[in-house]
């Protein structure tokens, strides 16, 4: 099995089933792989109100989530984002990256007894804005900000 | 200090080892890889004259052939027309790309202005190799300053001689237009480089 | 030499927080080589922890995670020397997984 | 070996967190973010792998490599790179010598070698970038101390002097044209000055690096043949004359300053 995950055609039981035979194979815990769907929709979706419409809406902004991001990257390969949510029962966090050609970077979920936060790294294609959304109650919610990445030495 | 006491212990040797020049050494370490052919280790007479001096020639008639020769070497634009268009001339001022190996040939060179320079005050990412050029612009648009600021792109030498700068129309690296486009990037009023930044 | 992820799980006033960093290339599919083939994407899909086999956090990832990704994150209720598990799972069906100690 | 290896790992934590980061102001919060967990680590392990798995027609393995202190001897080597070397009758640095070594030992061709010494941007790193890393950090917190008694390695110094100045090709640049001043910055990238001491200590200490930008461990060798190639010269072969007189230029220059390697830079 060498294609995309939830290729086209195969239900998403099945693939799980391979995987989880496949993670069984390798001496890995084989239960953790089925915990969460996949949006695969989200991910392949290429702008932003498309992403939003695919994770179920737009989302409401809220100044309940923080979100830390440099102003300044140097390299867009590495950016570091930090998602924090103060929103009660929050399941979810997606990190999405406005300008990149799928912006749905990655999602989190979260089980009752871990931190609604999470520190991840992306890549940024261009300057543009990072958002860090939400899920909570079956809501979404969202916090931006923008990174303006630089062009290395000598622009080569 | 090191140096120093090796050199004292072991100089009789020293003679012998290397007398080869840098050239000779060059061109037994690289190797041609795409457009970057050793053919470019080849000095002119600018690029050796200021290698020897480490880009201070002292002697005054060594000093006074190079302006010459560089000034000698200049083409004004062809119509008379010595501003282009300040847009372009802002791609090109941004633009790192041209020559390396890892280049692509058929795509235009840029002139990477902004790696030694400030010029639109706005941009943060900007070089201090040369002069800050923001607001260069307010030095006006007189025939002597549309022609030293023409020579000073074609040949940096004709004024400086052994100028860090790179000879943009002697060398073949910006075409006429592009010239004319930086011109117009550094001299139109309407350009960003002349557009003080407000408080 | 994929497949290898260094964790370190530290426990302070009742929260362990958890820092993974996993060793993969994250390819997305539109880099070329050096003859100009494009690279095929190669990426991780689903990543997992766990604690004393109870998942902790579970997340699924898109080629713009940056190359040997980086995952922080925290929960309650481990104590001192409880083991923690971090395991990945890509695109070409290959899997990672590291462990530590609670400190 | 595995005892050996847990504490080698154990110490490269804190040497890639206590290692240089240059302070461009402008970036601070950026590298603040960053935080310490790089993957220079894994690097760093797998050179060791590198070093003691039987490779090439002679399946051996590098122990009885010389880098310079003897057989087999890794820690304190690099400090002392590049040196001339009695079987060779050459200066070499260190990726000079582990190509002796590959070939000498180990059976393989040159050419095979050489074929892909560095990574590309995004690759996961190289046989000689991960065994640079894992060497030049048994060297960590030692002063540079390249060779300089030998009549050979003063003249290799004195090539590189030269090779400093050497100006070529289209754009007219060597490698003084950025790097002749100090407190100078192309874009917003601080340049070092490696004329002097400050300037030459503080770039030859922090190479080999972790490029956080790139994902891998990049060597001196290089950073040298990618100077060139923005100086819009050929392409610099490792190990060569050229690098090799490069570098010793720079490691007399910032003799004596306490290596911090691998580095970690943008």
């Amino acid at each position: 099995m060498t294609t995309q995950f939830a290729a086209a055609g195969v239900s998403r039981r099945s693939l799980l089933r391979i995987g989880a035979l496949m993670a069984a194979a390798a001496a890995l815990p084989v239960k953790v792989w089925a915990s969460i769907a996949r949006p695969e929709a989200a991910f392949t979706a290429t702008g932003l109100e498309d992403t939003f419409a695919q994770l179920g809406g737009m989302p409401t902004v809220s100044a309940d989530i923080i979100l830390e991001t440099p102003d300044i990257a140097e390299n867009g390969a590495v950016v570091p984002a930090t998602i924090i949510s103060n929103i009660p029962n929050t399941t979810k966090i997606f990190v999405l990256v406005e300008k990149n050609p799928n912006p749905l970077a990655g999602m989190f979920e979260f089980p009752a007894g871990t931190a609604a936060s999470i520190q991840t790294r992306v890549k940024v294609a261009q300057t543009c804005s990072i958002y860090g959304v939400v899920e909570a109650d079956g809501k979404l919610y969202m916090a931006s900000k923008e990174t303006k990445v630089t062009l290395g030495g000598c622009g080569g | 200090m090191i140096r120093t006491l090796g050199f004292v212990v072991f100089t009789v040797f020293a003679s012998v080892a290397f007398a080869d020049t840098s050239y000779d050494v060059l061109m037994r370490s690289m190797t041609d890889k795409n457009q970057a052919t050793l053919s470019r280790l080849n000095q002119d007479d600018i690029q050796e004259a200021c290698s020897q001096s480490r880009d201070q020639p002292g002697n005054a008639d060594v000093l006074k052939a190079l302006r010459e020769q560089s000034l000698a070497s200049v083409t004004l634009p062809a119509d008379g027309i010595f501003i282009g268009d300040w847009q372009r001339g802002a791609a090109v001022a941004n633009n790192g790309r041209g020559l390396q190996y890892s280049d692509d040939p058929s795509a235009p060179n840029g002139g990477n202005c902004y790696a030694c320079h400030q010029l639109d005050p706005r941009e943060l990412a900007y070089g201090t190799l040369g002069p800050s050029l923001a607001n260069y612009g307010a030095r006006g648009q007189s025939e002597p300053m549309l022609n030293y600021t023409w020579v000073k792109l074609w040949n940096t030498h004709a004024y400086n001689a052994c100028s860090h700068m790179p000879r943009f129309g002697a060398q073949g690296i910006l075409d006429e237009q592009q010239l004319k486009d930086i011109m117009a990037y550094l001299l139109d009023p309407a350009s960003p480089v002349n557009q003080p930044l407000e408080d | 030499m994929a497949g290898r992820i260094r964790i370190r799980a530290q426990l302070k006033d009742g929260v362990t927080e958890v820092k993974a960093l996993m060793r993969h290339p994250m390819e997305t599919g539109q880099r070329k080589d050096a003859s100009g083939n494009a690279i095929a994407a190669h990426f991780i899909t689903e990543v997992s922890a766990t604690h004393n086999d109870n998942v902790v956090l579970s997340g699924q990832w898109g080629a713009a995670v940056s190359q040997n990704p980086f995952l922080g994150f925290s929960f309650e209720g481990a104590a001192i020397g409880d083991e923690i598990t971090v395991s990945y799972l890509d695109n070409k069906g290959e899997t990672g997984s590291g462990s530590t100690k609670v400190k | 070996m595995i005892k050996v290896r847990n504490l080698v790992l154990m110490s490269l934590l804190g040497i890639i967190t206590a290692a240089a980061v240059a302070q461009d102001g402008i970036f601070d919060e950026y590298r603040e973010m960053m935080g310490e967990d790089n993957a220079g680590v894994f690097i760093i392990d797998e050179g060791q792998e590198y070093w003691f798995s039987k490779t090439g027609p002679k399946a051996a393995t590098l122990e009885a490599c010389d880098l310079g202190l003897g057989e087999g001897v890794v820690e304190g080597a690099y400090a002392q790179l590049p040196r001339y070397f009695e079987d060779v009758d050459r200066v070499m640095d260190l990726e000079a010598r582990l190509v002796h070594c590959m070939i000498d030992l180990q059976g393989r061709s040159r050419a095979e070698v050489h074929a892909k010494p560095y990574s590309l941007r995004g690759d996961m790193g190289t046989e000689i970038e991960a065994l640079s890393a894992w060497i030049a950090n048994q060297s960590n917190g030692l002063a540079i101390a390249p060779g300089q008694i030998h009549a050979r390695e003063q003249s290799a110094y004195d090539v590189g002097e030269k090779l400093f100045y050497y100006r070529a090709g289209p754009h007219d640049f060597s490698c003084a044209t950025c790097h002749g001043q100090a407190d100078k910055r192309i874009r917003l990238q601080s340049l070092a000055h490696l004329e002097s001491y400050d300037g030459a200590a503080g770039a030859y200490s922090s190479w080999p690096a972790y490029r956080i930008s790139e994902g891998i461990i990049r060597t001196m060798g290089w950073r040298m043949r990618d100077c060139f190639r923005q100086q819009r010269m050929p392409e610099l072969v490792m190990g060569s004359d050229a690098s090799v007189a490069l570098q010793i230029y720079l490691a007399v220059n910032g003799a004596g300053a306490p290596l911090a390697a691998p580095g970690l830079k943008r």
